[in-house]
C-alpha cells in the first residue's frame, strides 16, 4: 500500500467494474493442472490471473535433518519461493525474512487437515516456485498445495483453498491483482477447509472496520467455493 | 525447556474451568511499560507482561531512499530473541518464531503507516532517515508479540530524531524534535486451547495452544493488522470474538502507554 | 533418489546393446523450446528433453560498470537446483553439482561473447545494463547442462531492453529493442559409460556413467567452450568423438532455437 | 585511541580530578541486582557508570552441541552481545571478530575459578547482553557474570570481579569512562580472582612503560575490592 | 579473454616468439620441492613461471563431516583456495563460485589415478593455496598435488600432471603466462596421466576450429613430459 | 592431533628440567625472515619459528574513509589458518583461535598507531588507502602470535604504495614509495606450564600450558599491547616477569626484521 498512486491507479472500480472488468465478488480466472513435475511424488501448476505457481511434494520420506524429527507424527517441510524472475525488480535468489514467514502460515494453513499421525518418524517435502507474481501469490500457492498433497495420495480430511479480500476506493473486493493490492486500501489473505469452511490462514494489513471485517468473512467464505471446484476437477481430470 | 506431557494435558483438560494463576479468559497479567532506559538509544522502552520482558531501542541513520520512493524516510522493526531469555532458543523451530515475530511486529508499525514515512526525506531520492526498532526478549514467559508491539509503538513515541550538522554529519547528542508518529496500534493476541479463547497466554498456556490469532487495533477502533498462527483452524465465529477482545482490551493498553508517554516528557 | 546397485550394474553391462529407452548411442530426447513464458521477465524460455524440464528468465537492472571495463555492461548466468526438481537435493554433494552446472553455463555465455557488452553501456564509467538470466530446474533427468544452456540463449534472443525515462528510471512496461545477440553457442553434452560414448544421457545414465564432456558450438562449427566432468579419464580419440557429435547435434537444435524465437516474434 | 581529539577531551584530568569528577583511583558508581531475568537458572543486572549489563545462566544442563562435548567436565560456553541500540551508531545483530574474541577472553576470565570437573559432559550457558556501552564493557560483564553463576548454584573457588586501568593525560587511572577509553593513551582491563588476587584477564592497548605496567597491577588490586564487596551485597540482598 | 587490449600486448608473438620469450611449444620454467610442509602427511611446492602453489595432503585418516563417509573408498576432499594477496586485486578469503568448481574438477583430474578403494571409509584432504598467481593455476595446482600425494605414500596408478594449450595471435602455444590468458583468444588447461597420456581434466573457453582441437590435444601430449620429468626428480631428490 | 595423555603429562612433569627440544625456558627457537616472497603483493614476508611458518602479504586499495575519521585511511590485518598446516582445523575450536590470532595482531598494529594513517588520506572524506595484511598459517608448530606478528610488520615495512594514474585507477606496476610506519611492535609470548614459564612454546608445549601472555614492545622499551589467554590464572609476579623476558627478547627479534629489511632494500 504505497503512498504514492500513480494516476491511472487512482480509481480501481468504475461503474461496479474492476480494472481487469471483474465484478467485486468475482475470482480471476482458474487454471489447476496436476501432476506436471515428472520426478514428485506430487505436483501442481496454477495459474490465478497472472499468478502462476508449480507446486511440488516429495514424501511421506525420510526425514532430513534428523534432529527435527517427530517420532508421533510426519513433519511436514514448507519452502515457498519466488523465482528471480517472477516479478519488476529481479529477486536475489536464496530465503528472505518474508519467504521464511511465508513457509511457516503455508504450513499452518495446510497442516489441520492432513492425516500426519499416519506417518510417524517421516517427512513430506513442500515445494512453492512463484514463476510469475501479480499478487495472492501465498494464496495461490495455499490452493495448489492441497491439489499436489492429493495427488501424492496423502490422507487429509478436506482440500484447503485460498484467496484474499481486499478493501479498494472503499470497497470490499475480492481476489485482489497486483495494482489493487498496491494501491488499495487492505488485503487480507484467507484460506479455508472445503469440508467447513473454517479459516487455516488469515493475515491482514491495512484498515477494516468491525463490520467490514465480518462481511470480508462471509465474502471469503462464499467466493472461495470455485477454487474447490477448480482443485476437484483438475483432480478428476488427471486420473481420467 | 518443553512441557512435560502430563503438565500438557493438565493444563488443557481444566483450562474451561481456571487458567494456571487464576486470571480470567480474557484479562492481561500486569502491563508495566517504562520509557527512556537507554541513553544511548534515541527512543527506548521496557515491557514486562507478567514475567515476559522484552526491551526495545530505536537508532537511526542517515541512507539513501529506496529508488522507487525517493521521497520516504525507511523503518525496520526487528526482534531477537536473546539467549538471556531461554536455552532452547538455540536448536531449531524457534529460529522461525523468531523471523515470524519480527515480521509480524514490523508490518503492524509499516504497513498501519505509524510512521509518516514522508517526512522522514531529508534530501529528495538522496538522503532519508532510516529508523531502525530492535527489540530484545529478555524474559520469556509467552505473549511476546503483544509485548514487543507495546515496546515498538512506546519506543517510537518517546523517539527523537538528531541534529544534522551544517557539514551533513549526525550530531548524536543534539534532537531536533520527536518523530512523526500518526496513531497508536496495540495488538492484542489470543489463544485457542481445547476449544477455550485465552487471551495473554503464558509460554506454557501457548506450547498447550491449537491456534494464535492476534489484532492490531487502533485508536478509532479499526483493525490494522492481524495474523493467524498455529496449526489448528479457527472458525469465524471465534475469530470474531478474538476481534471484539482485542478492540476492548488495546484500550486500556493504549491508555497505559499514553500514560508512560507522557510521564517521559514531563 | 540414488540409483540401486542392481540397476546400475544392468544399464552398465547393458549400454552397449541398448540403452533403457531404445535411444542410438548418439540420439538426443525430444527437444521442446517455449518462449515468452512469463510476462513478468524481459525474456524467458522454457525448454524440455525428455522429462528434463528448465526455465529461464532474463531481468535487467542498471548498474555501475566495474573499474576495469567502464565501458561494459554486466552479464550473469545463474543456475538454481529448485527443490521441486527433486528430493536429494537437500544432504550435501549436488551443491557443486548445482555450482559446476551454473558455472558451465556462465562461462558458455561469458566467455563466448555471445551478449556484446560494449553495447550495454549506458554511461561510461557510471551507469550500464546489468543481464542476470536466472535458470530454475523444474524436472531432473539428466542432461540439465544442455537443457540450461538452451534455455539461456533462448531467453537472451528473445529478451528486450526496458526503456528508461528521463529521469533516470526504468520503464519496466515498455521497451527499447532486442539485446546485442553475436552468435548462438549451442551445448552438447555426452558421456562414457562402461566404454561407450552415449550423448543426451538420462538421470539414470548419468548416475552409471564414468566421464562427462561437455562441447559447445557456435554456428560456424568452431567450439567456443568444452568442460570434462566426472572421475574417469578420456582418450584423446574419445575426445575427438564427443567434439564431432556435438557439431553435428548441435545444428539441429540451433534450428529448433532459431524456429522458437521466430514464432516468439510473430 | 582515536587521533582527533575534540577540544573539549584534550583535558581529561584537571586539579587531580577527572571529567566526570572521579579521583584517580575512583571506580565509577556500582549497582547490580541478582535474579532479574525468572527463566534463567541464575541472573544479575549491573551499571557501572553509564555501561548497563544484564546476565543469565541455564544450566548446568546437557550439553549442545554435542560434538563440543567434554567427558571430564561441564563446558563453559559465553556469548557477549552489543545490543543493536546499545551504542551511538547501530549495531548490527550477529556475531563479530570483536564480539567472538570477547566471548572467549571472558570465558578464560572465568573457568579457572568454577569447578567445572563437577558436571561432566555437561553445558552451561552464560548470555552477557551489552545494553549501554559506556566503556568497560567486557570488565563490567566479567562482574556481573560472576554473581549469575553463583546466583545459579555453581560451585566456585572465589568471585571473579574486572576493572579497567587506563592512562590519561599521562596519568594512571581506575575504570575508564567513554571519553576516556576513547581520547585516553593506554586501556587495560584486567580481571582477578576475590581470594588470592590472582588475573584471570588481562588485555592492553596503548603504552605502558614497565613502571607503569607495575604500578597497574597494584591500582587494579586495590581499586578491585568495592566491586567484590557489591558482588557480594548483591548475592547477600537476594537471599535476604 | 577482456575486450580492451593494451597496446603492449597487441602482438603477443614476435619472430616466432612470445613476449617472455619462449617458443610457441615451450614450458615455464619448473620448479617443484617435496616436503615443504611438516606437519601435513605429504607435500610440495611448485614454481612455474610466476605461479607459485603450496599443496599438502593430509590422510588417509578418519573422514569428515561423517554423513559424507563412503563406506567402499576413500573420499578425495579437494580445496582450492587463491591467498589473498596472489592478484593484483586482493582476493577476499573465503570459498567462490570459482573455487568451489575448480576444486571440483580438481579432484575428477586426480581421483582417476589414486587407489581409493585401498581406504574405505576414510577421507583424504588436498588443500591446495595459490600463492602467485599468474595464469595457469589449476594446472599448475594439479602437477603439484600429484607429488604431494605420492609424497604422502598414497598408492597410485600413475602421476597426473596439467598444463595450458592456448591461441594467441591465431597461433597455438603452450603454458600460458598472465597477459597471454588475459589477451589471448582461446585457454585450454588440460590434465594428462604419466602412463597412457589419458586425459583426466579438460576445460575450453575461447574459439577452437576442428582441427586446431586436435592439434592442441597433440601439443599436450608432448609439452607435458617435462612435467612428469620434474615432478619425478622431486620425488627422487627428496628420498635421497 | 591432539596430544596423548601420556604425552602431556610426560611435558607437564618434566618441564621444569628440560624442554623437548632441550632450548632453555626462555630460549626461542631459530627465527628466519624473508622478504619481496609475493612479487603480486604490495610486501611480503615468510616468517619461520622453528617449524612454524607464516607467510604475511599487503594489499592495498582506495576505499572511501570511515564517516567518524574522514582524513585517516584503514588498515586491517587478517589471520587465516589455512587447510595447509593442520587436519584439526576443521573441527571446531580452532575456529576461535583464528579469531583471536587475527584480533591480537591486528590490535598490536592499529592501536600502537603503527602506521600513519592520516598520511594514507588521498582526498579528505572521499579517498583514502585501504592496507590489507594477510597472514597465512603455512605450517603450526606453535606460537603462531609470534610469527604473524612478526610478519605483519616486517610486510608493511617492506610495502609500496602504487602510484595512481591522474584519471584515479591505481597503476599497480609503479610505486610512490613506502607506507608511512613509524615503529616495530614485536610480540613475544611465554606460557605457564605446571608453573614454570616458558617462551616461544611449541605445539605440544602449547597444548600442555595452563595460561599464555603475549606481550608487545616497542623500540623504546615500551609496552604496546598484551593479551592474556589460556584458562588459568598467572599471579602479579609471573606477568612481570613475562614482560621481562618480553623487553629482552624483542631486541634480539626487532634487529632480525631491521636486517631483513635492509637487505630488501638493496
Amino acid at each position: 500500500m504505497a503512498s504514492n498512486v500513480p494516476e491511472k491507479y487512482k480509481t480501481l472500480i468504475k461503474n461496479n467494474k474492476r480494472i481487469d472488468g471483474r465484478k467485486l465478488d468475482e475470482l480471476r480466472p482458474v487454471k489447476i493442472e496436476v501432476g506436471v513435475v515428472p520426478s514428485a511424488d506430487g505436483s501442481a501448476y496454477i495459474e490465478i490471473g497472472n499468478t502462476k505457481v508449480l507446486v511440488a511434494v516429495h514424501g511421506p520420506k525420510e526425514m532430513f535433518p534428523r534432529h527435527m524429527i517427530n517420532e508421533d507424527r510426519a513433519v511436514l517441510n514448507v519452502r515457498y519461493a519466488m523465482l528471480p524472475f517472477s516479478t519488476s525488480e529481479r529477486v536475489r535468489p536464496g530465503p528472505s525474512r518474508r519467504s521464511n514467514e511465508i513457509s511457516k502460515v503455508t504450513r499452518h494453513a495446510l497442516e489441520s487437515v492432513i492425516f500426519l499421525e499416519e506417518f510417524p518418524a517421516m517427512g513430506i517435502d513442500l515445494t512453492l516456485d512463484i514463476i510469475q507474481a501479480d499478487a495472492g501469490t501465498r494464496a495461490t500457492a495455499i490452493t495448489a498445495a492441497s491439489v499436489a498433497l492429493a495427488h501424492a495420495g496423502i490422507p487429509m480430511k478436506g482440500l484447503v483453498a485460498a484467496t484474499a479480500i481486499g478493501k479498494i476506493n472503499d470497497k470490499l473486493a475480492v481476489d485482489l491483482n497486483g495494482p489493487e493490492d498496491n494501491f488499495g486500501q487492505t488485503d487480507m489473505p484467507i484460506a479455508m477447509i472445503s469440508t467447513n469452511k473454517n479459516i487455516t490462514l488469515l493475515q491482514m494489513d491495512g484498515d477494516f472496520t468491525k463490520e467490514e471485517f465480518k462481511t470480508s468473512l462471509e465474502m471469503a467464505k462464499k467466493a472461495i467455493d470455485p477454487l474447490f471446484e477448480a482443485q476437484k476437477a483438475a483432480l478428476q481430470k488427471y486420473y481420467e | 525447556m518443553t512441557l512435560l506431557y502430563q503438565n500438557r494435558q493438565y493444563i488443557r483438560n481444566n483450562i474451561a474451568q481456571k487458567r494456571e494463576d487464576r486470571r480470567t479468559n480474557e484479562q492481561f497479567r500486569d502491563i508495566t511499560i517504562e520509557t527512556g532506559i537507554i541513553g544511548r538509544a534515541e527512543g527506548s522502552a521496557r515491557v514486562k507482561i507478567g514475567d515476559t520482558e522484552i526491551i526495545a531501542g530505536v537508532k537511526t541513520e542517515i541512507g539513501k531512499p529506496y529508488p522507487d520512493s525517493p521521497s520516504e524516510g525507511v523503518i525496520m522493526v526487528n526482534s531477537e530473541f536473546s539467549a538471556l531469555a531461554s536455552p532452547d532458543f538455540e536448536n531449531g523451530p524457534p529460529r522461525e518464531d523468531s523471523i515470524e515475530l519480527s515480521r509480524v511486529v514490523d508490518r503492524g508499525i509499516r504497513e498501519s503507516k505509524t510512521v509518516d514515512v514522508e517526512k522522514l526525506c531529508i534530501e529528495k531520492g538522496e538522503k532519508v532517515w532510516m529508523v531502525f526498532v530492535d527489540i530484545t526478549i529478555v524474559n520469556h514467559d509467552g505473549n511476546l508479540i503483544d509485548a514487543a508491539g507495546i515496546g515498538a509503538i512506546t519506543a517510537l513515541l518517546t523517539a527523537q530524531l538528531p541534529k544534522i550538522n551544517e557539514d551533513g554529519t549526525v550530531e548524536r547528542e543534539e534532537f531536533e524534535g520527536n518523530l512523526p508518529i500518526t496513531q497508536i496500534p496495540v495488538p492484542v493476541t489470543s489463544g485457542l486451547i481445547n476449544n477455550t479463547i485465552i487471551t495473554d497466554m503464558s509460554k506454557d498456556e501457548t506450547e498447550c495452544s491449537d491456534a494464535i490469532f492476534t489484532v492490531t487495533t487502533i485508536e478509532n477502533e479499526n483493525y490494522c493488522a492481524m495474523q493467524k498462527a498455529g496449526p489448528s483452524e479457527l472458525t469465524e465465529e471465534q475469530m470474531l470474538k478474538i476481534a471484539d477482545i482485542a478492540q476492548k482490551e488495546s484500550k486500556k493498553i493504549r491508555a497505559a502507554i499514553k500514560t508512560a508517554v507522557k510521564k517521559h516528557k514531563v
